[in-house]
């Protein structure tokens, strides 16, 4: 299995802070695999996705094999 | 002396800032800027949340930046996550140094990149409901003077 | 909030700020600087003489125009006088505003503006001889950047 | 009388924190009644010459009577 942790407004988006989902995942599979609001969401460039606590530069990079953490990540807030 | 943390629970920065002085002696000057949970109208509570293993590497990563950039003796750099209320400390950065500018410069920079280096997110509770704050254009021109 | 001193006698900083903090309520942040008698090799003492109708109103001069030039909740201003041991605070200055960017830049500008505005000579005591401190260039590029 | 207050180094110079002069005092007057050292010390434009608390834009505009405070101030001193 793998971890994906939704942070910010996208736990609200995806109604909890973590997901399980069977390993392993590309980016395809990942957006195949998350909920549709939440797929659509992480599409866009403001979001971020980290593998095991490293950012991806590019999100076709993904590769998470049995046992990752994926985060996604929206923009950090103001304040 | 370098001290960096994330705090889930209310601290008193006083309690912080005085060992820190006094863990480094010889200094010329210490600055130090806490920041609070703004009383704004309407505003009950305000939730901070973070992503562990993003949010501390990024607070050292800024600290080894302070220290290569200012000629600095010590640096305190503690952040709340959490629910806060109005009036609570959320952020304390203190710098210590030989020189007064490199003090100042430093606390200065840090607060000025320490949402960009640490992850951090924020909703605040307002009439019973929770909004998550937008980044603001003030960030950004804050940046740019570095 | 407004507090400008001259102390003749030791202070701790921490028993200066806490009661300004708590007497700024609803800020945003607070920043706060304190020098201290550099522990520079040989110097045994430091002793700052002022000008009591000069000096007092030289520092509540430049709290005027701080508190004009930027949005301020408070402002405290305290300066050591007579002599001093390497390691003793000689000057705090911390300034409480809604907004970060004031509260520092406040900051910065009344400690780039203080030995200007404010009369003070110090000389230091180095193997058990006085000598005057002259005026240091540094001091006045601080002043050009404002 | 007029209290004279040395400041900083002119206090060295004039080997007292403060010297007592016959009013009233003018510029001339005050470097005449000086000790030779601080009179030469005064010419110099890097001291200034307050009178009761008030600085004087120019030290000719000197004019000091019974009671009146005049200081002496060297540079203030870097730190």
């Amino acid at each position: 299995m793998i971890t994906v942790v939704l942070l910010g407004r996208l736990a609200d988006l995806g109604g909890a802070p973590t997901l399980s989902l069977p390993a392993p995942l590309d980016w395809a599979g990942l957006q195949a695999a998350l909920p549709p609001a939440l797929a659509e969401a992480v599409k866009n460039s403001r979001n971020r996705i980290a593998v095991n606590g490293v950012l991806l530069a590019e999100k076709t990079d993904l590769h998470a094999g049995d046992g990752a953490e994926i985060a996604l990540l929206p923009p950090v807030s103001g304040g | 002396m370098r001290d960096i943390r994330l705090l889930d629970q209310m601290f008193l920065p006083g309690l912080l800032i005085g060992p820190f002085t006094q863990a480094n002696k010889g200094m010329g000057g210490v600055c130090t800027f806490v920041g609070e949970v703004r009383s704004d109208t309407g505003v009950e509570a305000l939730e901070l949340s973070h992503y562990e293993p993003l949010t501390l590497p990024g607070m050292h990563g800024l600290a080894d930046r302070a220290f290569a950039r200012f000629s600095l003796m010590g640096l305190l750099m503690v952040h709340r996550v959490g629910l806060m209320r109005p009036g609570e400390p959320i952020v304390c950065v203190s710098a210590a140094a030989l020189h007064r500018r490199d003090a100042i410069d430093a606390v200065d920079f840090c607060m000025d990149h320490l949402k960009s280096a640490a992850w951090f997110w924020k909703r605040e509770k307002r009439v019973g409901e929770w909004h998550w704050i937008e980044p603001r254009d003030q960030d950004h021109s804050d940046l740019a003077r570095w």
